[in-house]
């Protein structure tokens, strides 16, 4: 009970550990004191990376669902307190999988928004599929909701779905004049990804992919990579890539050695880091984006962004979109379910949510065979006009 | 040094029996302990490589990988039966060991310790790229659980008992003449030459047996993660496995095990998210400043011991390793004078 | 075929200086083969060539009509040639007991994988090589000592259990490394009275040592060495009288010219 | 082909930062540090939190700093007359620490700061100026360290310890003081290592371990012994990195690193004799 409230409070990013630890105390003390709940209470597991390489939008996350949760859940939903229960799956798959079995048995969630990376969903499918509780992955892995998995009904996608991401992306290039592209990857699951997908939609869509080169996430120079694609002379450069600091400094390798071309980059690099990190570098490129929570906000994302400027936080790019689609989600099942709430009743519920009221682009909808709940309508093709997303 | 070794199967098997039957009563206890075991195999594995071989070994995530991705590429892509998949998990793995250790054997202790870190880099790397067998990036999901323990509170039976195994396989090694020409070597491998050692094979076999247990924590782990990707067993389970083996006391035969429920407790009970990282590493600094010969090294040194009794035992490196002249320099002085010249009356 | 250890024409050089030439030695099983000479004569490289820690660049090394020049120090052991150190490298900790079971490895055939899984040829093994070992500490005096640390022993007791553990090796030729060196009279006296029990028991042994006395009393054979040249090869007597071994060990008195 | 080579080499004066205060360490003390890339990391985070020069020296202090924590730690084990195995295992922990500290702090923002927007022209090929700088430090750097090392007292005194520590202890040396001054003297280094590479490519709080292995990969592929070996062995580690990258797939230079200490280390061993140590 007592390691269940300390992670419930959770410790925001950069707060100092003290005031963690006092408001842990205060709710303790508090906590004790209240009067049992009437309505009856319903756990929800927040498993998402605070710490590894993907804490870089894991953490976004969750601030998003901490900002919301004193919004849209302070009050009971349907007669069901809404409670919240975080851990930290450190970007690994075995920590994913620990999480899954203590969130689902001993703290009795009826669902999981997370975990954060396609590698920790696939490994806590099968334990979600075996204790009955669906995850809301805020991942863009294609394989999560492949229907070869036996855990595929229980899998489902609160982010946009990698595929539609580089369809959309690719084809806003096209119709600016895209021919010889050249693809730029990061060596990790996301990367490979958009670099294969690239290659089969090279057909389709009427361009040709004449190079691809990669960097693994600690690369320090990429000179030597920019001067490949310079030296295949491509008029753009597709990048697949989420870590900010690799793709600043491969727009500063690029015009380091004179590669001239317009850069399309995927929603990983949408966030406000990139454009600190680019710098006037980062002028003209092309990035997709779920939403422009930051620069140029849609009326939900405008009550968004409001909600998290209220609890301190300025809008970072997808991380806080994804995270609060996935307690959208969870809420809008809430107000379908009377009566007791179950991981089987949660599922069934979410498959039945469609245009449900979000705080992002797009209309989301889940349905029996498709689990990928935001498409194409929910991406918009920004670009940076000194320093900021623009989406027209 | 040998040491007339307390019965530590018995021990194992108790603590085992314990943990099985405590563990089922809440679900994230059996996880935990199911957890435990497994990586207790792999920090055994460190700790028979590098407490008893004294070959430093940062390979042991990877030799685990290794028996992961041969269960899951022959277990379920070509659909073997369980047993020889078992059998090829544990083979393999000590193939690969044997073969490097003969390249390595002779080499200092830390050259030894970069040499397998560069191995475990090179099967991450190969894990990555090879899609075809191990799924590249995304790795191999979906994997049956072994036939009649897929309840968790069974399998967990399962992998203690394996890890009593491995205890009796690691007890019956040290007892047997290669386990005192083992001890032999760690101390002067002159003398153990002498005595008609061959020391590569030797030192090339123990790495073999420890990655052996590896590759088993390999198969136990991607049957109940039912999942593998290059991520699962990276370089930081090496490293962590050699730390609990540290921790506990490598040279002692529980002293892995004892260290992997300590840190894995450790890890679980810390506050998670940023701050994490901050309490482990400083936990671990303070850990290896205090306990110098690990825990139960610790432990010794309050134990009463009678005149036979070994003194602590002090971290021995390989005698060649510290002479740096041919000449046969004695190594330091023991600590007590060599040779009394009166032969006071000895114990009875 | 001829029994025996025959060691004949053995050149070794250490970056160009001749440490060995022609040098060589032959021990016979029974008799006791003296090897004397100078500090820097060559008497340990030779050793080290029988013992295969030194690959000579020429020259034979033959047991028993089998060529075992180029074979591994540990093969050679387990031919039955085992040596004993001049100074102890033993643990200090282990038991007298423990320090001669070690030596009985060289006996062990069974595998590694044998050992670990506790299969019975690993299990007989264990049994012979402990009753082997208490058989040779009963033999050579040292069974009320076995349970002592090796710490709590003298030098002299400590060079026993080195042969012990030797001979527990299976070993057929005995190569002594000074023995006598640091020890005591008395124990002196036992040192001789086991290698000779030794040598009647078939045993080969090739005795270097610097202690005349202990030369004379126990060697058939005597080999001089100096300068890495085999000064002289005869029986103790002739050996021991031969003037040049005289001058070789004591150099010429003060002023005289040394013979040619 | 010679833009790749040029390339590397300023990259690679970046990794010979990283691996001299391996070398160092290793040679004079025998143990690795594998909290070099945590150094350098809070250097570049509280480097780029302060602007200017003031920034700069805020950065090299907190890299020394941070060694000085673990000089504290190998003066602690090594009285306690530690093998080196657990001096390496408690650097690591210190480097874990170290980067969950400013993930901490400072969050998940990389650490860069925009350069020079103009380029230099060197013989047709166009080359920003930092790499120029990072190499004329490192050349700076390295050759101060190898005349201190060949020239001064210190330096006799250090190569003394390297070569037996017993032998200098005897001789009068204080050794564990002076293992400890390299362990802060590689803070240092590595902290200006961790400078440059947020004004050249700019790192991230997952950048520690990652900077440790390449600093190894440099110091191992031409030998431990001398500082000149650490720098050549980062050019070769960038060069072979630019080259692989330029023309075979990136899987092939992450492995570059690893592949060179296998092939050195194996390599090495085979070549010394047999039995050197071992005759009695």
């Amino acid at each position: 009970m007592h390691a269940a409230i300390k992670r419930t409070i959770g410790i925001r990013r950069g707060a100092g550990l003290y005031q963690a630890i006092a408001s842990a105390v205060l709710a303790m003390g508090t906590l004790a004191l209240a009067l049992p709940a009437q309505a009856d209470t319903v756990k929800v597991g927040v498993l998402l990376s605070f710490s590894g390489p993907a804490a870089v939008f894991g953490l976004p996350e969750r601030d998003a669902i901490l900002a919301l949760q004193k919004e849209v859940a302070a009050t009971p939903i349907n007669g069901h307190t809404l409670q919240l229960v975080f851990f930290d799956d450190k970007t690994n798959p075995t920590e994913a999988t620990r999480g899954a079995t203590q969130l689902i048995s001993d703290d009795g969630v009826v669902a999981i928004i997370g975990p954060g990376t396609g590698g920790g969903i696939l490994a806590a499918g099968p334990i979600a599929e075996r204790l009955k509780v669906p995850l809301l992955a805020p991942a863009g892995t294609v394989a999560i909701t492949d229907k070869a998995n036996s855990f595929a009904p229980w899998i489902f996608r609160v982010a946009i779905n990698d595929q539609v991401g580089v369809k959309t992306l690719l084809g806003g290039a096209v119709k600016n004049g895209a021919k010889r592209v050249g693809v730029f990857y990061q060596e990790d699951a996301y990367g490979k990804f958009g670099n294969d997908y690239a290659q089969k939609l090279a057909g389709e869509l009427g361009f040709e992919v004449v190079e691809s080169v990669s960097a693994p996430y600690t690369a320090t120079d990429l000179t030597a990579d920019a001067t490949k694609l310079r030296n295949a002379n491509v008029d753009t450069v597709f990048m697949q890539v989420s870590i900010s600091s690799l793709g600043a400094s491969f727009l500063k390798a690029a015009q380091q050695v004179g590669l001239k071309a317009q850069i399309y980059a995927n929603s990983g690099l949408s966030q406000k880091s990139f454009i600190d990190a680019a710098g006037p570098l980062g002028d003209g490129v092309h990035v997709l984006s779920i939403g422009n929570l930051p620069y140029d906000p849609t009326p939900p994302e405008q009550k968004l962004a409001a909600i998290l400027e209220k609890n301190g936080e300025h809008p970072q790019g997808w991380g806080e979109v994804v995270g609060s689609n996935g307690l959208m989600a969870v809420v809008a099942a809430l107000k379908k379910i009377n009566g007791p709430v179950t991981g089987e009743n949660m599922r069934a519920t979410l498959e039945t949510l469609c245009g449900f009221d979000t705080l992002s682009m797009g209309r989301a909808c889940f349905s029996k065979d498709l689990h990928d709940g935001w498409l194409d309508d929910a991406l918009v093709v920004t670009t940076i006009h000194d320093g900021k997303f623009r989406s027209h | 040094m040998i040491r007339r070794l307390p019965r530590n199967s018995l021990v194992m098997a108790v603590i085992a029996l314990v943990i099985c039957s405590l563990a089922p009563l809440k679900a994230s206890w059996l996880d935990f302990a199911v957890m435990a075991g497994i990586f207790s195999l792999i920090s055994l594995s460190a700790g028979l490589s590098y407490g008893q071989a004294g070959i430093l070994s940062m390979a042991q995530g990877a030799f685990a990988a290794v028996g992961a991705y041969v269960t899951a590429f022959f277990g379920t892509r070509l659909g073997w039966p369980t047993l020889p998949v078992l059998a090829l998990a544990l083979i393999l793995p000590a193939l690969l060991a044997y073969c490097v250790a003969r390249g390595v054997t002779r080499m200092a202790p830390l050259a030894t310790a970069l040499a397998s870190l560069a191995l475990a880099n090179l099967v991450e790397i190969i894990a990555k790229s090879w899609d075809s067998v191990t799924g590249g990036y995304i790795g191999i999901a979906g994997i049956a659980p072994v036939p009649g323990f897929a309840r968790p509170a069974l399998f967990n039976i399962l992998v203690w008992s394996f890890v009593v195994i491995a205890i009796i396989v690691y007890e019956s090694v040290m007892q047997s003449a290669h386990g005192r020409a083992l001890n032999v070597v760690r101390h002067d491998r002159t003398r153990a030459i002498a005595d008609g050692v061959a020391v590569a094979p030797l030192l090339s076999s123990m790495l073999a047996l420890s990655a052996a247990m590896a590759g088993a924590a390999g198969w136990l782990y991607v049957h109940y993660v039912t999942y593998i990707s290059p991520q699962s067993l990276d370089t930081g389970v090496s490293i962590s496995a050699l730390l609990m083996a540290v921790v506990g006391g490598a040279s002692y035969i529980l002293g892995p095990v004892l260290g992997t429920v300590l840190l894995s407790l450790l890890v679980k009970f810390l506050p998670a998210a940023e701050a994490q990282g901050l309490f482990y590493g400083g936990a671990l600094v303070i850990i290896l400043v205090v306990a110098r010969n690990g825990i139960l090294g610790g432990l010794e040194r309050f134990r009463p011991r009678s005149d036979k009794e070994r003194a602590p035992h002090v971290p021995h490196v390989p005698a060649e390793a510290r002479a740096t002249s041919s000449a046969p320099s004695q190594h330091e002085e023991p600590k007590r004078e060599a040779v009394p010249l009166s032969s006071e009356p000895g114990a009875p | 075929m001829t029994r025996g250890l025959l060691v004949r024409g053995i050149d070794v050089a250490f970056g160009g200086v001749a440490a060995l030439a022609g040098a060589g030695i032959e021990v016979r099983p029974g008799r006791v083969s003296g090897l004397i000479g100078r500090n820097g004569s060559g008497k340990s490289t030779l050793f080290n060539c029988i013992t295969g820690f030194v690959v000579p660049v020429k020259g034979q090394v033959m047991l028993d009509g089998v060529d075992i020049t180029r074979r591994a120090p540990h093969q050679i052991v387990r031919e039955g040639i085992a040596r004993t150190f001049q100074t102890p490298r033993v643990d200090f900790r282990m038991t007298v007991r423990e320090a001669v079971l070690c030596g009985t490895y060289a006996t062990v055939a069974h595998g590694f994988i044998a050992s670990a899984l506790k299969l019975p040829r690993a299990r007989l093994a264990e049994r012979n090589c402990a009753r082997a070992t208490d058989e040779l500490l009963d033999r050579m005096g040292l069974a009320h000592e076995a349970g002592r640390p090796l710490a709590t022993l003298s030098m002299g007791r400590l060079r026993m259990v080195d042969v012990a553990r030797a001979l527990a090796a299976g070993a057929r030729y005995l190569l002594l490394d000074e023995p006598a060196a640091g020890i005591s009279r008395e124990e002196q006296v036992t040192l001789a009275r086991e290698v000779r029990k030794l040598a009647a028991s078939g045993i080969g042994v090739l005795l270097v040592e610097h202690n005349f006395s202990l030369i004379r009393q126990l060697c058939d054979r005597i080999t001089v060495l100096d300068g890495g040249r085999v000064l002289l090869e005869g029986d103790t007597e002739s050996v021991m009288g031969d003037e040049r071994v005289v001058l070789a060990y004591l150099g010429t008195r003060h002023g005289e010219e040394p013979p040619s | 082909m010679i833009e790749y080579i040029l390339r590397g080499l300023l990259n690679g004066a970046v990794y010979a930062l990283l691996a001299l205060p391996m070398s160092l360490l290793f040679s004079t003390a025998g143990t690795i540090d594998f909290a070099v890339g945590g150094y350098a990391l809070l250097a570049a985070a509280v480097a780029s939190t302060v602007s200017g020069p003031l920034g700069l020296a805020a950065g090299l202090a907190a890299g020394v700093a941070a060694s000085a924590i673990m000089a504290l730690v190998f003066a602690l084990l090594k009285r306690a007359g530690e093998a080196g195995i657990r001096i390496a295992l408690a650097s690591f922990g210190l480097s874990v620490a170290l980067s969950s500290f400013v993930l901490l702090v400072w969050g998940t923002q990389p650490f860069v700061r925009s350069t020079y927007s103009t380029f230099l022209e060197v013989f047709g090929l166009r080359v920003s100026p930092q790499g120029l700088i990072n190499l004329v430090i490192a050349l700076v750097l390295v050759g101060g360290v190898q005349l201190l090392l060949l020239r001064t007292g210190l330096g006799r005194m250090l190569r003394a310890a390297a070569a037996s520590p017993l032998a200098a202890e005897l001789a009068g040396i204080a050794v564990l003081p002076l293992q400890c001054a390299t362990v802060l003297a590689g803070g240092l280094l590595s902290g200006v290592a961790g400078l440059l590479i947020v004004y050249s490519s700019g790192l991230d709080f997952t950048a520690s371990l990652s900077l440790t292995f390449i600093g190894f990969a440099a110091a191992i592929v031409f030998g431990i012994k001398s500082p000149i070996r650490s720098l050549l062995g980062g050019f070769a580690i960038g060069i072979i990195e630019a080259l692989s990258a330029g023309y075979t797939s990136g899987l092939v230079t992450a492995m570059v690193p690893a592949v060179c200490i296998l092939v050195f280390l194996i390599a090495a061993q085979l070549l010394a004799p047999n039995y050197t140590g071992d005759r009695p």
